[in-house]
């Protein structure tokens, strides 16, 4: 935009500073924000650890370092102050977050294009902090999976999975299925099939595919959910654990950090669709709960969407935006080739947020109904 | 809206530091501050038409003489606040860095009081009367605005006016000068206000003060029903005190985009203008001095002052025991609203609440980030704009896109830039925007 | 001399991709390999060759009112006998990879653009290498883009592995949100390299302004045409 | 059914646009401002969609025929005979837009000489000739598909009003940035594969 | 006369408009028509020809016209199924099945399989598919790999191998899979292995994998229920 | 051969409808639209820079078609351009006065001081909102490079925190013109050499204080050419409306104690210098 770089001269000892008013700050930074959302995320990347084994955390490092390596080679191409780029710590944000969108089974150079696709292509290329449309992390992570779905679609099991326990926490296997051992198949044990995905490749089976529609038929229901809940499954690193990802997200509520509108109403629509869904056809589609707690939907609810360079400013718009995640996701879930929607529902949605603040933007004070609708005729 | 007795009133946005810096002064008393050897008066010191100069250099003038008349209607005399000798008539630097037009008087020390206007029974008097003697006396919005209190005193009479509203919020942190003048002349403030809603023809009279003054409030009370008076209790909120915040907050209407607070039927006076009219009325003084705190980390102590506008802030700062630490910036006014002086030199106008000092360490900075887009500038705005955007279009150049923004309904109260991580000079984007807009609509 | 300045001109300094963002589609569309994006270049090429070329020969005797459904009607025949000669003679692959681009070649701004604006007002000569030169530029960017994409995607050359240790394809560049971003980067690059001859050679730079419809000349032939 | 499938198929599985790279020249450049491209796509949609059904009816009725219980084909006129219909039509409609309604005409007006040389157009008509649609299903396709190339449009006009508050680098401005942006977004596109 | 013609350049006149566009679709359409004859022969023989080759591929060796030899019936999930039929002498050498499955990754994928008379497979390719370039292409497609190294070499003349498709050869609709155990033989043989089947499959591409063994799957079995129509002997 | 014949009517048919159609709708419809617009537009430059003092240069091709402003009109047109558009529409070319900017001031960073630390937006208007802005002198530039920033051609430099025009990039628009707070640059007739590098009426003494090189009004220059320099308090100026304008003798001549009466290309190689540390 400028010719000249944008720089803002710092005191020196002896004469005053002047600027122009309010002369005090709440004193919360970007800086500050960054590290309070690594903060909240890492109960849920601890998680991962916990359960993908330290394999975990060199891919989420190795993201994070490579967002840092992308984002200080950038600043030294084009003649920008790398250390007041990086001060802010948002590409360590983005890479935590990449690395937890991955799997922990990729192989680190995919993590490196990544980073540099997450930071060029998607920040940096657009202005840098604040100016990106999309969600860094998620163009990445959607880049990567249209550039490699080989790799990207293929999943580790967890420390604790053997085949045993693998076939039998699923409540969709139907009993014939686990008769015919289909089950076992999605389970090797260096790969494996997320839940999601099974429940989608069910379906693209002609004649079979239908899901185990009377839940009381798995006994084993408890240690399904509590696989689900402590986060024993399969899937990307970072999502695997739904309490901690929770635990996030209370943090950021408490420090206000997100809008509770975004996460609350996007993960309430996709339980109200699939419900729906599964009243009436239970043999189309998981339980709620099951999507609530499987594939990306929390942490995409809680840390993705909720970003606030990609997402609406007003209350309104945060609603209608969440509103917009769940309705997609639900219908990628339900409907698409994908087995998962999160990340292109939130990208979709980032591509909507200059309408949506455009037409949610609140009326400002002291002005009445009648009023805009004359000022939108004289326009 | 009703006046429920447990409600406490506000309007939606705004922001309260979690330091308010209140506590530094609000317990001192006032004191009245010396006779200097030379005072500064800029002329204007009013919005509007700046006042005609009637003396020259080398007049002898006294305490309280006309020394310019206003210029017109919506302007304000300016008398001097001690009697001596013109000094140099000149252009130089005011609070705002610009050039403009001031005199120094140099004072013989003897202070002596020129001929007074004679002292006025307001109860009976006729509004007309005290109309003029307010416009006599220069009196001028002392809380930030120094809008001429008579023109807001005389409405157009197709207006009907049924509500006086006497701004005691003083929502700004650090400052107290209204809150020490409404609890050590509670009465002052109380006749001020019944002097204009006698002016005005007004029965209901409110004075709406932040909550957090539980003293001045209870001495408010004490007699304000004498004189028919409402004392309401505001929640602390800034910017509690701007206009159009606080009669949507006492009384539930909106002060349409770009009108008047008239349009509602309300007149809104600051505290400190009421005890300047209760004075001009009752003992026929001018308006020449007025309460202003010195605050700020680093000022030795801080406290409240009766002081003679035309005062540099030099000496305030050397009375209140100079600096406690290396000063970074010195600010004329409150800490949202205020000027940052280029210079101590700068002297007190009508409307100066407060002289802040903030040490050098710690400072509040601007930086050139971008903006996050978190939004909190968005919840923050009493006037429910979007001060991002705002300042976005200022800064690529795309006015007409803050004009469809409502950039002009901003009141730059700064709460947005208070709240912005990114530390964006909001503010000043906005300013500039409006000053472009201002340009290409004159061409 | 100057007939082969006509030729050059189009293979740079106006080239009718990279200068005036001329036939935006199948530049994306064709592109994700070298083969496709040279073949494509080339039955583009054959159209502009002979629709100059007859153009510029009835242009004198064509009413102005309906110059252009003449024309289209010119560009029209010579898109339909590529495609027949295509389909006869053509491999199969590069038929069905070209799809219905081949048609669309009837609607590329570049060839009424040329018509119009150039075969139209000038002689036989100068027009027929007007649009070889249009057109060979035209194929070479459209051949580098294939080149690159396919490079990129698979280490290949023209089906030609080059990279024999790439083994894992990196779809993106050869898929349609790659063709978008590898176009807008080398637009970037022109740019930059725009930039740095003005600096060299002390001009001016004027920094990209973005597409709009001036850069296509159609609309306002077509807008004339009311009057 | 058939017709749900017809439309998210065109709208959003297979967008002109995004995926199938018809119609760039006036997306790019028609997307500056919101209003603009909002008056584009009104004109696109009805364009395509009279289009599509013109030149439908054309491929089944007049370049195909009996004459004496011997079937002609004269395919290889499609080319030709759809080009001229689709630029007569666009003439046609802009005179009797401005005759009839000339409220609609200042609307749409100024879009419609964009249209003609608008792939998108031209490809519609090719699409439903290639895949022998009747003309009822060309003439939804081409409704829907201008619904597509319409929401892509409009996504992206407002994306680029974003960006213009942006600091999108030097060499970056202007087409460039647009081009990658609309990358981007077809990738989020890429999501409702399958759909269909 | 072409001064005259000039002359009428900037006329309004409707009915020279008329006559002189009209002039114009003549000499296009004149035009059009001469190509179209010319090539009607070279596209018919093109097409011909790449029908040709692929059976050529598929079937041992044949001599009767294999265009016009043909029976088309519907397979039993109701989709249409072609049998191109190759004899030398009269003498069915084999069978070419035309047939195509809708459950792709992306949509269509269609084959043409060869089987010998005795009912096993000679040889697979994919004829018509859409599939993810570099990914599932890869489970369709016979290409030789071209590197560097080898550019200037002369191709094999052979046809490429495929794993994924070359793991069909011998195998007939009685394939009863390779060890069945237990537990296994609940499922059929024709799956890929990750659905509980014997066939291999590449990681990634499941869906096309499955499809292609649907494809190899339903070929057989069509073939074993029209056998004997299919191997009469024709003269 | 019926294909053929079919083809050939089909064609025919269709393209005798059309061109009938056509021809028939060319008549009664007819709308006026001016082709001589379109043509200078394409002659114009199309920097869009609105020096003309209109919305954008067809805006401007526009107002010469009908004649209310003559070609020459656009500052930024050469010679050439002007009078292929006269020749187009057969019109007289009309003189404009060629001019260029002058940025009136030499205070840079080595000449002046600044009285605060100024934190804010690097741009001259919002500077000069806070407390005045950054320097000491009331009238000097600030700075912060906003005429830089909106000179459509990049004419404007700044060189030590002084903007200094490269005259002869500059065409003379007045863009930077409207956008400067401090009202420091003026266009000048493109022959004025020699030029006042300083705007402050500001008595000299004090001038001194803050700035080395401000001009304190001895009035030598008024001397050395007498009546080509006009005084406004304590600042001289060329008299740009005189008849002949001083020539870059006068620098010499009149031997300026302050040193900002300077020719336009020795203002250039002095803060260049000043820059490259090499001062004298
Ligand atoms: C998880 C969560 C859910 C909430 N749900 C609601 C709700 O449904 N309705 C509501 O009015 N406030 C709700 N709140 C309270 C809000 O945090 C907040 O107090 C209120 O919305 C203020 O709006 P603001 O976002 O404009 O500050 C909720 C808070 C949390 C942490
Ligand atoms: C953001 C903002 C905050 C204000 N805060 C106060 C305040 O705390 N106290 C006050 O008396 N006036 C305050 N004002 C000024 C009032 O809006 C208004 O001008 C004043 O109360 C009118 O009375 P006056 O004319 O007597 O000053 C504020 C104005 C603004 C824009
Ligand atoms: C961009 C992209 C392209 C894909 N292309 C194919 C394909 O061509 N064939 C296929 O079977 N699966 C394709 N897939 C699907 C996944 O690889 C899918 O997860 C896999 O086929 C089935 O999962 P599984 O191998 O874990 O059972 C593609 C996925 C993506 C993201
Ligand atoms: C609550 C919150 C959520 C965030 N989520 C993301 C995210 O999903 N992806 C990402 O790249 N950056 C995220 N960031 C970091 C930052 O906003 C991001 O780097 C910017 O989008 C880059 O301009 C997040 C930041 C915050 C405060
Ligand atoms: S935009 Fe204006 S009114 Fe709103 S918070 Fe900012 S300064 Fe206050
Ligand atoms: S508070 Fe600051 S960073 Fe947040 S939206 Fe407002 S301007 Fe942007
Ligand atoms: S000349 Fe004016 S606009 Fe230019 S930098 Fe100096 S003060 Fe700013
Ligand atoms: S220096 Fe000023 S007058 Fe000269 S071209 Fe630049 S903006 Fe226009
Ligand atoms: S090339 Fe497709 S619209 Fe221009």
């Amino acid at each position: 935009m400028s010719e000249t770089e944008k720089t803002i001269s710092m005191p020196d000892a002896n004469a005053l500073l002047v600027s122009v008013s309010p002369h005090i700050h709440d004193k919360t930074g970007i800086t500050e924000i960054m590290l309070k959302v690594m903060i909240a995320l890492t109960p849920g990347l601890v998680a991962g650890i916990y359960y993908f084994g330290w394999r975990a955390l060199w891919v989420t490092l190795s993201c994070m370092g490579g967002c840092v390596l992308a984002e200080a080679l950038w600043c030294l191409l084009v003649k920008k102050p790398v250390w007041r780029t990086l001060k802010d710590c948002s590409a360590l944000v983005t890479g935590m977050l990449l690395g937890m969108n991955l799997s922990a089974g990729v192989p680190l150079w995919i993590c490196l294009i990544g980073s540099f696709i997450a930071i060029w292509i998607a920040k940096q290329f657009f202005g840098g902090l604040g100016h990106n449309p999309f969600n860094p992390a998620l163009v990445a992570r959607v880049a990567l999976l249209l550039a490699f779905p080989g790799i990207m679609t293929t999943w580790v099991p967890t420390r604790f999975m053997n085949e045993e326990n693998f076939s039998y926490t699923f409540e969709f296997f139907s009993p014939e299925d686990l008769e015919k051992g289909l089950a076992k198949k999605s389970f090797d044990g260096i790969t494996c099939s997320t839940p999601l995905s099974i429940v989608s490749t069910m379906e693209k089976i002609p004649g079979k595919g239908h899901l185990a529609a009377d839940r009381t038929s798995r006994q084993d229901n408890v240690q399904m959910w509590t696989c689900f809940i402590y986060g024993d499954k399969p899937g990307c690193l970072g999502e695997t654990s739904g309490i901690a990802l929770i635990l996030g997200g209370l943090l950021l509520l408490y420090w206000r950090l997100i809008n509770w509108r975004i996460p609350i109403f996007y993960i309430g629509t996709v339980v109200v669709l699939t419900g729906i869904i599964r009243y009436f056809a239970p043999g189309y589609t998981p339980s709620p709960m099951f999507h609530v707690f499987t594939g990306g939907l929390l942490l995409g609810a809680i840390f993705m969407a909720t970003d606030m360079v990609t997402s609406p400013m007003t209350s309104m718009g945060c609603v209608v935006f969440g509103i917009g995640c769940g309705v997609i996701t639900s219908c990628i879930r339900i409907f698409g080739n994908y087995p998962e929607g999160v990340s292109f529902a939130i990208l979709l949605m980032n591509s909507l947020v200059p309408l949506i603040d455009r037409f949610c933007a609140k009326r400002p004070f002291g002005y009445v109904k009648a009023r805009r609708k004359e000022e939108k005729k004289s326009c | 809206m009703s006046f429920g007795k447990f409600k406490v009133f506000s309007f939606s946005g705004g922001i309260h530091p979690r330091f308010d810096g209140k506590n530094l002064a609000a317990s001192e008393a006032v004191k009245p501050a010396p006779l200097l050897e030379k005072y500064v008066l800029y002329l204007s010191q009013n919005v509007g038409k700046m006042p005609k100069l009637i003396v020259k250099t080398g007049d002898e003038v006294k305490k309280g003489q006309l020394v310019a008349g206003a210029d017109g209607f919506v302007s304000a005399n300016l008398h001097a606040p001690t009697s001596g000798k013109i000094g140099a008539v000149k252009n130089i630097p005011g609070a705002n860095g610009t050039l403009t037009p001031a005199l120094e008087i140099i004072a013989d020390g003897k202070d002596e009081w020129g001929e007074l206007l004679p002292a006025l029974d307001w109860r009976t008097a006729d509004p007309k009367v005290l109309l003029e003697r307010v416009r006599a006396c220069g009196i001028v919005g002392m809380g930030g605005a120094a809008f001429p209190s008579h023109v807001k005193l005389s409405p157009p009479p197709e207006k009907k006016i049924d509500t006086l509203i006497i701004n005691g919020a003083e929502c700004e942190p650090y400052l107290c000068a209204d809150h020490r003048l409404m609890l050590e002349n509670p009465e002052k403030v109380l006749i001020g206000t019944a002097i204009c809603g006698r002016i005005l023809g007004v029965k209901n009279m409110l004075i709406g003060v932040e909550s957090n003054k539980k003293d001045a409030i209870a001495k408010l009370n004490e007699k304000a029903a004498e004189y028919g008076i409402k004392v309401v209790k505001l929640r602390v909120r800034y910017p509690q005190g701007a206009e159009k915040q606080l009669i949507y907050a006492l009384t539930g209407r909106k002060v349409p985009a770009g009108g008047l607070p008239m349009e509602t039927g309300c007149v809104v006076q600051n505290a400190g203008s009421a005890a300047a009219i209760a004075d001009a009325v009752c003992e026929g003084k001018p308006l020449i001095e007025r309460i202003t705190t010195v605050s700020g980390e680093a000022v030795a102590h801080p406290g409240n002052y009766l002081v003679r506008i035309g005062t540099p802030v030099a000496k305030l700062i050397e009375w209140a025991g100079g600096e406690k630490c290396k000063t970074g910036k010195i600010v004329l006014g409150g800490p949202m609203m205020g000027f940052a002086l280029h210079s101590p030199e700068v002297a007190l106008s009508k409307n100066s609440s407060g002289v802040l000092l903030f040490p050098l360490k710690g400072i509040c900075q601007y930086t050139s980030a971008g903006c996050l887009r978190c939004g909190k500038c968005v919840k923050v705005c009493p006037m429910n704009l979007i001060p991002s955007i705002l300042a976005s279009a200022v800064e690529s150049g795309k006015y007409d896109l803050a004009a469809q923004n409502h950039i002009a309904d901003c009141m730059e109260c700064g709460s947005c830039a208070y709240v912005c991580p990114a530390e964006r000079p909001l503010v000043q984007h906005i300013r500039r925007g409006k000053a472009e807009l201002r340009k290409n609509k004159g061409k | 001399m100057s007939v082969f300045k006509e030729f050059t001109k189009g293979l740079w300094k106006e080239n009718p991709v990279l200068v005036l963002l001329l036939g935006t589609c199948p530049t994306l569309a064709v592109t994700s390999s070298s083969l496709n994006g040279m073949g494509m270049g080339l039955a583009t090429t054959f159209v502009l060759f002979g629709s100059n070329v007859v153009i510029s020969l009835i242009a004198g005797i064509v009413p102005k009112k309906i110059r252009i459904p003449v024309y289209i009607i010119v560009i029209a025949t010579f898109v339909t006998i590529i495609e027949l000669l295509m389909r006869s003679y053509a491999p199969e692959s590069l038929y069905n990879a070209l799809g219905i681009f081949i048609p669309l070649i009837v609607v590329n701004c570049i060839v009424l653009g040329r018509a119009e604006a150039f075969a139209s007002k000038n002689g036989v000569l100068s027009s027929a290498m007007d649009g070889l030169g249009m057109g060979i530029g035209f194929t070479l960017v459209l051949t580098f883009l294939g080149m690159i994409r396919e490079f990129l995607s698979t280490g290949s050359l023209f089906d030609v592995k080059v990279v024999t240790a790439w083994t894992t394809d990196f779809l993106l560049p050869a898929s349609a949100p790659g063709a978008f971003i590898i176009v807008g980067v080398l637009l970037a690059g022109m740019n930059y390299l725009n930039y740095r001859r003005a600096v060299k050679n002390h001009e001016r730079y004027i920094p990209p302004q973005g597409l709009d419809c001036r850069h296509c000349h159609i609309c306002r032939i077509i807008d004339n045409d009311k009057d | 059914m058939k017709y749900l499938e017809l439309a998210v198929g065109s709208v959003l599985v297979y967008n002109f646009v995004l995926s199938r790279f018809l119609g760039i020249c006036p997306f790019l450049g028609v997307s500056k401002r919101l209003g603009t491209a909002m008056g584009m796509s009104g004109a696109v949609i009805f364009v395509m969609t009279l289009a599509s059904c013109c030149t439908a009816a054309v491929q089944r009725y007049l370049l195909r025929f009996n004459i004496g219980g011997k079937e002609i084909r004269l395919d290889f006129l499609q080319i030709l005979v759809f080009i001229l219909v689709i630029a007569a039509l666009v003439q046609l409609v802009e005179i009797i837009l401005q005759k009839v309604s000339p409220a609609l005409y200042k609307a749409l007006g100024i879009y419609l000489p964009l249209i003609t040389t608008n792939c998108a157009v031209m490809g519609a008509a090719t699409l439903n000739a290639k895949a022998e649609r009747s003309v009822l299903d060309s003439t939804l396709f081409g409704f829907f598909s201008g619904v597509g190339f319409a929401l892509a449009l409009l996504l992206f006009a407002s994306l680029r009003e974003r960006l213009e508050l942006s600091e999108v680098p030097r060499f970056l401005q202007g087409t460039s940035i647009a081009l990658i942006t609309a990358g981007i977004l077809a990738m989020a596109f890429s999501g409702f594969a399958g759909f269909c | 006369m072409l001064n005259k013609l000039k002359e009428m350049k900037n006329t309004e006149k409707a009915w020279y408009l008329g006559a002189f566009l009209a002039a114009v679709g003549l000499l296009a359409a004149a035009a059009l028509s001469a190509a179209n004859l010319l090539t009607a022969k070279p596209i018919a023989e093109a097409q011909k020809k790449s029908l040709n080759t692929a059976l050529r591929q598929v079937l041992p060796e044949f001599d009767n016209d294999i265009g016009n030899d043909v029976l088309e019936v519907t397979a039993e999930d109701g989709s249409p199924v072609k049998f191109f039929i190759g004899r030398k002498n009269g003498k069915v050498t084999g069978v070419a099945v035309e047939t195509s499955d809708m459950n792709g990754y992306s949509g269509e994928i269609a084959s043409l399989c060869g089987i010998l008379p005795d009912g096993s497979i000679n040889l697979m390719l994919i004829t018509r598919q859409n599939e993810t370039p570099g990914l599932g292409s890869n489970v369709c497609q016979r290409k030789e790999q071209k590197t560097i190294f080898n550019v200037f070499k002369p191709s094999d003349s052979g046809i490429p191998g495929n794993v994924y498709l070359d793991q069909f050869k011998g195998l007939t609709a009685a394939y009863a899979g390779k060890k069945r155990s237990e537990e296994d033989s609940l499922t059929s043989p024709w799956l890929v292995k990750k659905d509980g089947g014997d066939m291999i499959y590449m990681t990634g591409a499941t869906i096309t994998s499955r499809a292609v063994a649907r494809l190899a799957e339903k070929s057989v079995k069509t073939f074993e229920a029209n056998r004997a129509k299919l191997l009469e002997d024709k003269k | 051969m019926s294909m053929v014949l079919t083809a050939v009517i089909l064609m025919a048919v269709f393209g005798a409808v059309l061109g009938a159609v056509i021809g028939i709708f060319a008549r009664y419809f007819r709308v006026e639209s001016d082709a001589r617009v379109e043509l200078v537009t394409e002659l114009l430059p199309n920097a869009n820079c609105g020096g003309c003092g209109k919305a954008g240069c067809a805006d401007f091709a526009k107002a010469v078609v009908a004649g209310e402003l003559p070609p020459g009109g656009c500052p930024v047109s050469s010679r050439e351009t002007v009078s292929a558009i006269a020749r187009a529409l057969g019109i007289e070319a009309g003189e404009v006065e060629s001019k260029v900017a002058v940025v009136l001031c030499s205070g840079d960073d080595a000449s002046t001081r600044e009285k605060v630390l100024y934190n804010g937006v690097n741009d001259c208007v919002s500077a000069s909102l806070v407390a005045g802005g950054p320097k000491n002198c009331a009238y000097g530039c600030l700075g912060f490079s906003s005429c830089a920033r909106a000179c459509p051609f990049g004419a404007i430099e700044m060189v030590n925190s002084l903007a200094v025009v490269h005259s002869e990039l500059c065409v003379g628009c007045g863009k930077c013109v409207d956008v400067c707070p401090r009202h420091l640059i003026k266009l000048v007739p493109a022959n004025a050499e020699v030029n006042v590098y300083c705007s402050s009426p500001a008595k000299g003494v004090e001038k001194k204080a803050y700035c080395a090189s401000g001009c304190i009004g001895c009035r030598k220059c008024g001397k050395a050419a007498e009546g080509k320099f006009v005084f406004n308090g304590f600042c001289a100026s060329v008299d740009y409306n005189a008849a002949e304008l001083p020539g870059s003798d006068v620098v010499e001549k009149s031997n300026c104690p302050s040193g900002c009466l300077r020719t336009r290309q020795g203002h250039l190689e002095k803060e260049y210098a000043e820059r490259d540390g090499v001062t004298k």
